[in-house]
């Protein structure tokens, strides 16, 4: 068979074996056998709605006989494609089989000369829509654009109500004793080093820091508390200001304070 | 161009949306929309502008009279879908060989495609590939979908939910086109059934499905695939 | 605006560059111009224009035209340097920025530290952290120095001479107030029912700092906290 086909090659004119070489170089460049099919109906030269599906099967199988002739392995595709043909060819040829179900070969024919022209149709528009006036070819965008910058803007929103409820709650937190108040009972670090500050002079011995206490804080516990708080740490302050020296013997035993002869730098 | 009867015609526009907010006069506006596509390389929705523009303003109307203003000027005022932008005009191309940008050749599977799915769409996979008659290979339809000129659609309701793909506003205004309906010839193919959606009859035409076991649409790859 | 005289003389233009040549008309030679400047990433030279224009072009006569046709527009042809642009006429350069507002609650903190602003002014730190019963963040005060509604008051002649703050006529503005002493007294607070949520008299009231933690909510939080 092999040697026979090769036979036969041989006995083509140079002329023919050149074109039926042309055809099989080509095939690479066909996009499938729909498309093989579609370049080989251009040799009838007819509508694609009247093209005779037969001669184009006839065509087909032709060039796929040549394809194997020349041992070129062609793809499933388009064998499968060939088998489908001569099976079209034959329900063409014969008459058709009333017993039969499924399409007639003419309905068969008919759809594939509608594949054909469907396909035919998106190549042309395809090549009028690559031929059209193109954005960075033919008409142009912007050069120079201005990119729109965002901007972010938070505001932050609080009613009237919503201060007031704050406030009121941390009223409500100090059990409404208005706040000026508090500060009667308060006697603070600044007030205890002001105090401190003019009778240290006179503290050469050690005293106990109670005796500092000024004589109304004295006795009601909440004021006595600030104040022995507040007359501790301004103690602490004069120590760390190099003005005074502080003592305690043992724990919960008096502190004591005197003032530092020689103040440190 | 006839600006005085316009500028009548705002207050008015304006009036149900905001009693509070008056627009400011239609010349205006399209100043302000003449301001805003010239200083955008891509198109800007109706949307945008008017998130853009004072409130109440009509940028619909004013696009319409900054398009009828241009008319004939060496720069156009082009719909994009349903956004405008503005290029130059086609026919002075051939002064623009230093802003001409260098685009990638199109394999001509590639091209078919994109017509496909233009001319078809929202169309899925199987589809291209019946129209074709091969199987779309997989860089195809990226190159496509890099290019921004192709989007995946909605599912289609068939078995399977398949994608479908659409063409993009990057692809209407690539083409000069202002929206798909006006792709050359869609209503000769239309007309002639070329669009249709028609089955093979029975199930014996080789449909693509017994082609696509993976292999490559283009014609180099599948001989290679057949070589040893 | 007169395209057929236009495209009637473009063949002309295609003729061989010599002294027979005629430059296209000048309308013609404007929208030449126009779309020039209009794709060109940078400005581009009198030379440069009349390099790309046909032979015998007039760039600056085309450029000092469209100039003129843009005066008031949306856009204008500007100088820069000794090349020309197209750019945003200035007046409309506010159309490219998109601002987005985004509002938010004040947080709690901020909001009870401008409460004792308010009321306590002029107030130093160390008064607003006792009177909250917690540390005023550095975070909070800057959010209500930057919100324009706090600012520094006079020092406190008091050791360590510590910064006050006191509120601003914006903050007055934002809530309505004519000034600081017209914000409603504990009294009005009370008869507004804003402060009818205090625990009993004699119970033993939870600490702020039990409450501080990190309870969002208003009044409605605070009674169910004290209700068990």
């Amino acid at each position: 068979m092999q040697d026979d086909s090769f036979g036969n090659i041989e006995t083509l004119s140079v002329a023919d074996r050149l074109a039926a070489e042309a055809l099989i170089v080509d095939v690479e460049g066909f996009e499938g056998p729909l498309d093989l099919l579609l370049t080989l109906s251009r040799t009838q030269k007819v509508d694609l709605r009247r093209i005779s599906v037969l001669d184009l099967a006839r065509q087909y199988l032709a060039f796929v006989e040549q394809a194997k002739a020349l041992r070129i392995e062609l793809a499933a595709d388009y064998l499968v494609m060939a088998a489908w043909l001569a099976y079209l060819k034959s329900r063409l040829l014969l008459p058709p089989d009333p017993t039969e179900e499924g399409p007639s070969g003419e309905e068969l024919a008919a759809h594939l000369a509608f594949q054909l022209e469907r396909l035919q149709a998106m190549r042309d528009v395809a090549a009028r829509l690559m031929a059209r006036d193109r954005l960075g070819r033919d008409f142009f965008a912007r050069g120079l654009p201005e990119g729109v910058e965002r901007v972010r803007r938070v505001t932050y929103s609080a009613t009237l109500l919503d201060l007031m409820q704050a406030y009121a709650r941390i009223r409500t937190r100090d059990d409404f004793r208005p706040f000026v108040m508090d500060r009667q009972d308060v006697f603070t670090m600044e007030q205890a080093l002001d105090r401190m500050r003019s009778l240290l002079g006179f503290a050469g011995q050690w005293t106990d820091i109670s005796s500092w206490l000024p004589e109304d804080w004295q006795v009601d516990p909440v004021r006595w508390r600030s104040a022995t708080a507040a007359t501790f740490a301004a103690s602490l302050e004069l120590v760390k200001e190099g003005r005074a020296e502080i003592r305690q013997t043992e724990s919960f035993s008096p502190i004591e304070l005197r003032r530092r002869e020689k103040p440190r730098e | 161009m006839s600006d005085p009867d316009i500028q009548t015609e705002s207050p008015a526009e304006a009036a149900p949306r905001d009693s509070l907010f008056e627009a400011p006069p239609m010349a205006e506006q399209e100043r302000m929309v003449e301001a805003i596509l010239f200083a955008s390389a891509e198109p800007v929705s109706l949307r945008e502008l008017a998130d853009r523009m004072p409130h109440g303003s009509d940028p619909a109307e004013a696009v319409a009279l900054l398009r009828a203003r241009y008319e004939g000027r060496g720069v156009a005022v082009m719909r994009v879908g349903d956004a405008w932008a503005i290029r130059t005009a086609p026919d002075l191309a051939y002064l623009m060989q230093k802003e001409t940008v260098e685009t990638r050749k199109l394999s001509r599977a590639a091209i078919e495609t994109l017509a496909i799915v233009a001319y078809h769409q929202p169309v899925t996979r199987a589809e291209i590939e019946e129209i074709r008659g091969v199987s779309v290979s997989r860089g195809t339809v990226d190159q496509l979908l890099e290019l921004e000129w192709i989007r995946f659609g909605r599912r289609k309701m068939t078995p399977g939910r398949p994608v479908t793909f659409v063409v993009t506003d990057q692809f209407l205004d690539h083409f000069g086109l202002e929206n798909a309906r006006d792709l050359p010839g869609l209503q000769d193919l239309r007309a002639a059934g070329l669009l249709d959606n028609r089955p093979p009859p029975g199930s014996l035409a080789p449909g693509p499905a017994t082609l696509d076991e993976g292999d490559e649409d283009e014609a180099p790859g599948q001989t290679e695939l057949f070589e040893d």
